[in-house]
Parts: C-alpha cells; structure tokens; sequence
C-alpha cells in the first residue's frame, strides 16, 4: 500500500490542498487539520471566486428578464446544470433537476414520485445504514399513505446483503432507495449489483449519493438508477444547493412538488399549465449564486479528474485506517472491504465527544456523534463514534497528525 | 510547543481529576423505583442522554436523587455532582443551584432575582467555559432537573 | 414633492449606492441604470464580504459538531436568526424559520399547517393580484384536498377591496394569503386592517412580504399577522434564503414539512421524535453562508433604518411616476393611492418586450412580462407590462436615464 | 456619444423597417377555419402566445397557414414572416427553412444533413443574433411550426 504510487497521489494533494483558503488558518495554536469533510468540504478559491464575481457583475433574477444581466444570470445558472449533467453522465439537462440539498432531493422523491399513488399493503425498502435524511421522509410518507417501511439489515462490517435484498425486492415494493456510500461507516454499496436486481422486478430505485459524488467518479447511466441525489456543499460547492438526477420518463410522469414562480407555462384561476422539466421542478428563485458556484466546483473537480481523486483517496484511506488500527484501544467500526473516504471509531472508554474536543484542542477537525444515522449507532450499540473524513485535499500529514492528537487524548483520560 | 502545552493546560482544566472521577464513577447511578417526578435531558448533536428521577416529599423535600443514561464525561459528570448536591435539599434551594450553574457556565442569569451561592465542588465544572461548544453537555442534567420539578416531564434539549 | 426634504434623501442615496459594486459597471457602454430590483436586489459589498469570510474562514457544517469551525458555522448561522427576529420584531427567535425563499416559505404553510386538516368544503382566501408563488402552492393544496380557492377581487388602480374581503371571511375559510406588497403594480395592501377583521372570525392571515421588507419597516407583532414569508435576494441578500415567520403556537402544532437531518431528535425504525422549533421545519443541512449573507444584509439595512428608505423611496417613487406619466402615449398600471418601489406601464402599443430591449441597450435594466403575475395582466387585459422597480440605492439620475431611454424607444418605433 | 449612437445602430438593425412592418401589419393573421395541422407556442417569460394552423394536402402541401395572438414585435413579425415563406410549400421544404432559421439565429443546426437556402426576406431576422434575450421571441413559431408538422399538436415553448 506504501508502494509504488503512494507518493505521487500525495504529492499531488498538497497542490490540491493549496487551492483551498480555509485550510490555511491556526486553530486553537495548531495548523487546521480538516478531517469533517463527510459532514462538509471546504471550498477552492476558484469556487469563492465563482460566487463573488457573480454578484458583483453578472447577479439578476434568471429566466424572466431581458436585459443584459439577467441573461448573463440565466447563462451562468444554466450552464452549471450543463456541467452537472455532464459530471454525472445524465443523457439529458431536462434530467437535472436543482434543489436545496440532497435532503431536499429525498423528500421531493417521496412526496412527488410516491405519494400520489402509494397505497396500504405497498412498500418503500431502505437499509440500516441510512442518513436520516434517506429515513424520515419515508417514515413520514409511509405514516401519509399508510403504506409500510421495511429495512434491509447490515452486517458486523457495516455492509448490506445482496441475497436478503434480493428477498426483499417482491411487487409490494414501490422504490428501493439506498446510499451509495454511507456517511457514518464509509461503505460503499454494491449498488450496480443491487439495481439490476431491482431492474429485472420493474423495481425503481434511487440512490443517496451525498457520500458518493465527493469522492467516486458517478455515471448514472452506467448505473442505471431511476433516481440520484446529492448536495453542493459536500463536493467543495455552496451550502443551499442539491441536485436530483431523474430518469425524464419518470419525472414527466410526476406532478409538481412545490407550486410557485418559473414552474408554471400558465396561471389562470380557472386552472393553471406547468412548465417543461427541469423547470417544473423549480418553483421560486433558485439559489442562483449557489449553483454559479457548485458548477465551479464541479469544474475544479473534472480538471483534476474523479479517478485521480479516488486513487488518492483510497490509499490514504487505506493508510489512516492501518495507523488508526495500530492505536491502543481503539475499535474501529465500519470495516466493509470496499470503502470511501471514512473512518469511524471509538477510542477505549472515553466518550467520542470528549475525543473531540481534545482533539480540536490540537487543531483537528473531526466529526462525533450519531452522524445523522442513529439506527447505525444502535446496531453497534453505541451513542456515537467519532469519524476521520477526507477529502481530495487530505494528506498523508492530517492522518499523523489525527494520530498524535488521539495518543494526547487517550494520556489524558488515562 | 509554547501554544502545545497551554492547550493541554486548557484541557486539564477542562477534564480536572473530580470530573474524570465522577464521569468514571458516577453517583446515584440507575433508576429510581419509587419516584414523584421525573425528565430526559437530550443533547441530539452528541448523543448524550439522560433522565433523572425524583423523589420529592409533600414539604417540598428532594429525599432521593438519580439518574441513568449515556453521555460524554462532562454531561455524566455534570449529572453526578448534580445528584450529590441536591440530594436533601429543598426544590426551591435546588433551583437556585441550577441557576448558578448556568450562570457560571454561560454568564446568563436563569433565575431573577439571582442568588448567588458558594457552588463547592461544582466549581470543578467552570473550566467548560472555555469550550463553548461542551457548555450544553454541562447544563443538560440541570435543565432536566429544572424541568422534573416543574413538573413538565417533558424531554429536554439543548441544541 | 420635491420640496423641502427631497434632496437629502436622494444624497443618502448616493451614498448608499457607493456600497454596491455592481452597480458601478458599464452595460451596452453605458452605465448601469438598475431598476429591477423587484426581481432580485444587488448587493452591497459588506454581504459579499461577509459570505467570502465566511468561506475562508469559518465554514463547516452547523449543530452537530464539537469542532471550532463548526462551532463559528452555527454561531454565525443562529445570530443571523437573532438578527431577523429582531429586524421584524418576532417576539421569539423560535418563531424564525429559514427557507429557500418566500415560495418555500408559503408550500411549507401549505402543506404542514393546511394540507392536515383542509377538507372539501374549506376554503383559502386569496387576492386577484398575488404572486405565482401565492396562488399555485394553494391551488394544489385545493387540489389535493378537495377545498375551495376563493379569490378576492382588484379595482382599476390595483386595490383590493376591504368591504368585499369582509364578506368573504366567513367561516368556512380556514387561511386568508395575501401580499403585503403587490411585485406587479406596487399596491402596498392595507393588512393590518384586513388582519384586524380576520382575527374577529378567528381566520389565520399569511402576508407574503416579499416586496415589503425591503422597503418598509416591518414588525409581524405589530400586524398581528399569523404568518410572514420573505426572501433573501430581494432585500439585499444571498439568493436561496428565505424566511418564514410563524406564530410560535401554530408552529408547535404543525407537522414537519420535510424529513431529514438536524429536524429530529431521534430516529429509529419504531419511532421518531421531531426537535424544537424552529429546527422542526430546517431539514438538512441549511444554506449556511446564504443565512451568513443574510444576516449582513439586515445588518446594513439596521444602520441606514427602514424608515428612512422608505421616506426616500416614497420620495423617488413620486418622482417617478410623475416623470413616467409626462410621457405621450405612456399608460400606467397600478395607482393605487398608497405604494411601494414598483411602477409598471405600457409605452404607446410597443409590446413591453421590445421595450425592455431597447432600454437595455442605452443600459437600463428594466424586467417586462407577466411579472409572474399572469391574473393581474388578464384583468387589465395585456400580455405584460413594462416595470422600473426602486431600492435604496436608486437616485433621480436613475429616473431620469429611465425616461430619456423611454424616449428613444418611442422614437423608434414611430 | 460614440458607444450612443453605435448602440443605436444595433438596435436599427434590430427593428429593421421589414420588421417593425410585419409587427405592425402582420400577415396571414387570425385563426384558419379548416385547418389539419395546428401547434401553439408560448414564450412563458415574456407572454408571446401565438397559435399556427396549417391545411397539409394529401401530397404534403402546405395549401393554406395561417397565425394569431399575441407578442412582441420580434416574434410577430417571424411569425408573419415564416406564413409568407413557407405557404404553397411541401412539408420537406418548410422544414428547411426551419432549420435554416434556427441556425441563423443560434448557430445551431436543427437538421441533420443541414440544406442551405436563400432566406430571403428572412434575412431581416440576422439582428436578432446580436440580442441573445431576443432569439428564443425570433424561433417561437418556428418551432410551433416543427411541431404542427409532425403533428404533436403540442404547446411548445421556448425557455
Ligand atoms: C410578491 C412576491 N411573492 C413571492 C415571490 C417569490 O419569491 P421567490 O422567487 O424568492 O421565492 C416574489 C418574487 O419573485 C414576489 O414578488
Ligand atoms: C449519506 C447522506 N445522505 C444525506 C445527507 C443529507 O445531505 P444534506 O444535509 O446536504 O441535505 C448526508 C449529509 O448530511 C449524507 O451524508
């Protein structure tokens, strides 16, 4: 794993890293060392730069106006979804549609694609390993329509079945939605296998790609899922913005979600037309700076290129993970053999919040609690982990310096 | 190293050896049979959670104080120097400790008009101060304790 | 009208126009006139600054993290809740709920506090001259459930009528949803009379302030109102921010709108328990840095004072009109005796369209159409109008680029 | 003054005499009684709403178009001006010229292998490129157009 290529990805990194203002500051006398970026990433400066020559020279509403910045609005607005569609494969723009976050996205699923036609005696499945946000709008839709949740289980690793799932998937399931990768344990989903199970039963299925897009390249063609969501500001792109991929057959099919401005042809009181996707989708003013900036972001991304980014990212996972591992103590949790980007674990006894908090002390950013995954912790049978995430700009440094501040942190409570 | 060890300075003071006893060690630890009121302390974000039972006698007496659940160091800490505190004081004594921790822990009066009282060992949990993101896991026992005498019965939480 | 007290405003206004970088750009070789902010504002350099800092040195994902750059992230999120609680005179921060914007704002009334209980046989009361985002989210809410959408009726000068209203607060209304300023003929409505008559029946009122708040001084305890929705990129602030004000009682008794992250207190598969207001209704990660931007946007207007520009819009909106009304041929929509910011008209039979291009050209940016307000141009019979929108930082140099180009365009086409 | 009256010079190209003509008088006007083919087109953000009819013969003739409703200048007087061009034309052909359009003022192709024709009057429409806001007016009955020939019968619209 030190082999032959270990140094160049490394390499690469700290040039990477250099792109990016926030990692150049102190915390608390130490050097920040980001390791948070499952929770959100830090953005290159190509990215700030993208959002503040956007509002100082191009900023109007989009779509409606004629003059000369609005159009540059539209345009820049526009173009990010070119980008986007582009990024992840889509075979259409029609099919990229712009939300608030992947949370968004998922409810804009349940509600808009299921609701109208769930009925008791049908299900929606979802695994154990889910964030909240690939929960409860499920919960919450299944308590609307009366139709009933059904959970596949996890394994010791953190990783799902493929012959339970497989079980799982008759003609009550309405929609399989499943994470790409999981945000608390870093698994990542045999999903292509998966889907074309689902596919064979007529099964539609949609994935939670939130943990995906940062780090893997996404195709979602060569996947083949109905539908795919993620969030700009796990990928080094604005907080605010979200993306749902679409199948169009589907999306044409599906009623609006929210009723407002640009989402309509016609309003009148006697009835009123929708407008043409994705705009159907869109109701209101968009965060049109937002996806100025996601659209740089994905540009940051596609010139360095997701294969290199994953390469990188898997060594220095793999790297993280036998250091973590030579720790006294220390249980790790999520141990899958296909992994992105995470690492949880508890430290001996001592509370993953107080492991924060000394860890912070040295400068280090990580992650503790439930992770928006509760039922995860439940399985484990623990209150929370503390959680090491990378990112493109991580370098082989950040993990000696995460293991030095975890040998302060165990001397203390010693 | 100058910054490096007033960090770890910051920390001992932080995780003094009465809270890492106590966190350890907790007092009046497990549920409590017969017991007059009660509440559940949640702290979402870190996943502490806690419940204290109650025994308050018809003169207004707490005659028995305990309280289960999981937490980091400071919020079990925090609950435990709360149970050996007010352990046989009166609800109305027992507030005016709840409003001088807060007020040492977040600088805002809770109770009006304040009373301030010599906090004893409780003092051990002043170093919170210093890290404003742990002050929630140190007032999370408090809150509940104010909401079990106020009869609320409500979960309490502190985001 | 341009006595006494007219030339310190319009010097004020210099001034503040100075804060806007993007108004001190060249269009078409001319110098920006910029009369579009109904549509969405510009923004003064202190609210670019403050989502750039924000960016380079305090971003992380809010609530849930033990680490400093979180704890800043949720510091810099909550004051700007404090900020806007305080701007509109909200006796509670809880009762501040932050949206994507006022469409996101009225679908979550909709949908949590209407669509539960609303049956056939209900009704919402809504005006002739609402929004798209204040008519479609109730058509389909109607839709769904079976209730009525009962429109209140506009006169020649854009007013609504309040004997009318009155007759149609019975009690088989369970909302009334109104502007508090109309974004097409600039009718500033009179609510808190009509709030006052609604609240003898017990019928909750929802005002959508979207063009009020950046140009008047608003204080939702002082209404009396039930529910007040904003958005962000019209007062100054980052696109993708909006604001939902809801009476802290109905808030507690709504359901969640959207499931997901941060919105709950715990999850499992048996049960899940929704968190406190106002974090009940924010699921997912929030737009952090827009609510940053936000936050500085109410800032710089607390400094300059809501009443103040309000006395120097009123000022220049007189001015305005009368300059606009000078103009052979030119036909004004919307006049009625009491308005804010927003003047539309029609030039001779020149389709606005061909206006807006033509005053684009000489640098005047101007929108022209529906207005997303495709009722109001039926009952006045046209396909659109042409609008020149105030805001702070316009001056009487504005007015006059405004009605020079207007000219030219008359010349052409005759 | 220069960048003036160079801006005005754009705009002249805009609204060409032809042009302006056609908005103010446009031919072929108002709704056709027997009609086969029809489609709609609607400019959502600006309110162009114009309804095309066509009377396709059996050998793919079109013997008879014409338009009405209403919008701006631009897209009535392309409007007016496609019902010119393409009336007694085969189908085959007035899709050339729809094609032909859409690359003159996009750059874009439409068809697939592209014909090149003489445009004509429709020439007048070239000051349209320079006013990106203004194509999407300058197409609308040109895709309407498309669409009434393939028989989608569909309202088109143009964001
Ligand atoms: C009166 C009014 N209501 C609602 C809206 C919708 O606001 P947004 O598009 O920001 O959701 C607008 C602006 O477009 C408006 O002017
Ligand atoms: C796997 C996964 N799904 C969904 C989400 C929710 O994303 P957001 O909060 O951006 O809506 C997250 C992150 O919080 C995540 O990690």
């Amino acid at each position: 794993m030190t082999g032959r290529s270990a140094k160049k990805p490394t390499a690469d990194a700290s040039d990477w890293r250099g792109s990016f203002p926030a990692l150049h500051q102190e915390i608390n006398g130490h050097p920040l060392v980001y390791l948070d970026s499952a929770a959100s990433s830090q953005q290159p400066a190509a990215v700030i730069a993208a959002v503040q020559t956007y509002q100082e020279c191009s900023h109007a509403n989009v779509h409606r106006g004629v003059h000369t910045l609005s159009h540059r609005a539209t345009e820049a607005y526009e173009s990010a979804r070119d980008r986007i569609a582009d990024f992840i494969n889509a075979s259409n723009r029609t099919e990229i549609v712009f939300t608030s976050g992947t949370t968004d996205s998922i409810n804009l699923v349940a509600q808009s694609f299921c609701r109208p036609t769930l009925k008791p005696g049908d299900r929606i499945v979802i695994s154990h390993l889910e964030h909240h946000s690939n929960i409860v709008p499920w919960q919450m839709l299944c308590e609307q329509t009366g139709a009933e949740l059904v959970v596949a289980s996890i394994d010791e690793s953190g990783q799902v079945d493929v012959s339970e799932i497989t079980d799982l998937l008759d003609e009550r399931v309405k929609l399989f939605a499943l994470a790409h990768v999981s945000n608390a344990l870093g698994t990542v989903l045999p999903v292509k296998e998966i889907i074309g199970i689902a596919k064979t039963r007529g099964i539609p299925v949609l994935l939670d790609g939130a943990q995906a897009v940062p780090h893997l390249p996404v195709d979602v063609q060569d996947l083949d899922c109905d539908f795919y969501t993620f969030s700009g500001h796990k990928m080094f792109g604005p907080t605010g913005t979200g993306v749902l991929f679409g199948r169009e057959s589907l999306l044409e099919a599906m009623p609006p979600y929210q009723g407002g401005g640009d989402m309509i042809l016609e309003v009148s009181f006697e009835g009123t037309t929708y407008n043409d996707l994705p705009y159907k989708f869109e109701a209101g003013t968009p965060n049109i700076a937002g996806f100025v900036g996601l659209g740089a972001a994905v540009k940051y991304l596609q010139c360095i290129g997701m294969q290199r980014i994953c390469q990188h990212e898997k060594e220095l996972l793999e790297y993280m993970t036998m250091q973590l591992s030579e720790i006294q103590d220390i249980r790790l949790i999520g141990t899958a053999a296909n992994k992105a980007s995470v690492q949880s674990f508890m430290l001996a006894d001592i509370h993953p919040h107080d492991v924060g908090t000394i860890l912070d002390h040295q400068g280090v950013a990580i992650r503790t609690g439930h992770h928006c995954a509760m039922p995860v912790m439940e399985y484990f049978g623990i209150p929370g982990t503390a959680r090491a995430s990378l990112a493109l700009y991580n370098t082989r440094d950040d993990v000696d310096a995460l293991v030095a501040a975890l040998h302060a942190a165990h001397k203390i409570f010693s | 190293m100058n910054t490096q060890s007033q960090s770890t300075d910051d920390l001992r003071d932080l995780y003094r050896e009465l809270i890492l006893d106590h966190a350890r060690s907790p007092r009046h630890f497990g549920k409590l049979e017969s017991t007059s009121h009660q509440a559940e302390g949640i702290n979402p974000l870190c996943g502490d959670k806690l419940r204290l039972y109650l025994k308050i006698d018809a003169d207004q007496t707490i005659s028995a104080v305990n309280f289960e659940g999981s937490g980091c160091a400071i919020s079990v800490a925090s609950a435990s120097l709360l149970t050996e505190t007010i352990n046989g004081l009166s609800t109305e004594r027992a507030l005016d400790y709840y409003a001088n921790v807060v007020y040492l822990l977040t600088g805002v009066d809770a109770a009006n008009p304040e009373i301030r009282l010599d906090l004893g060992k409780l003092k051990a949990l002043e170093g919170v101060r210093e890290f404003p993101s742990r002050v929630k896991c140190a007032t999370l026992a408090w809150h509940a304790l104010h909401s079990a005498i106020n009869n609320t019965n409500d979960t309490v939480s502190t985001e």
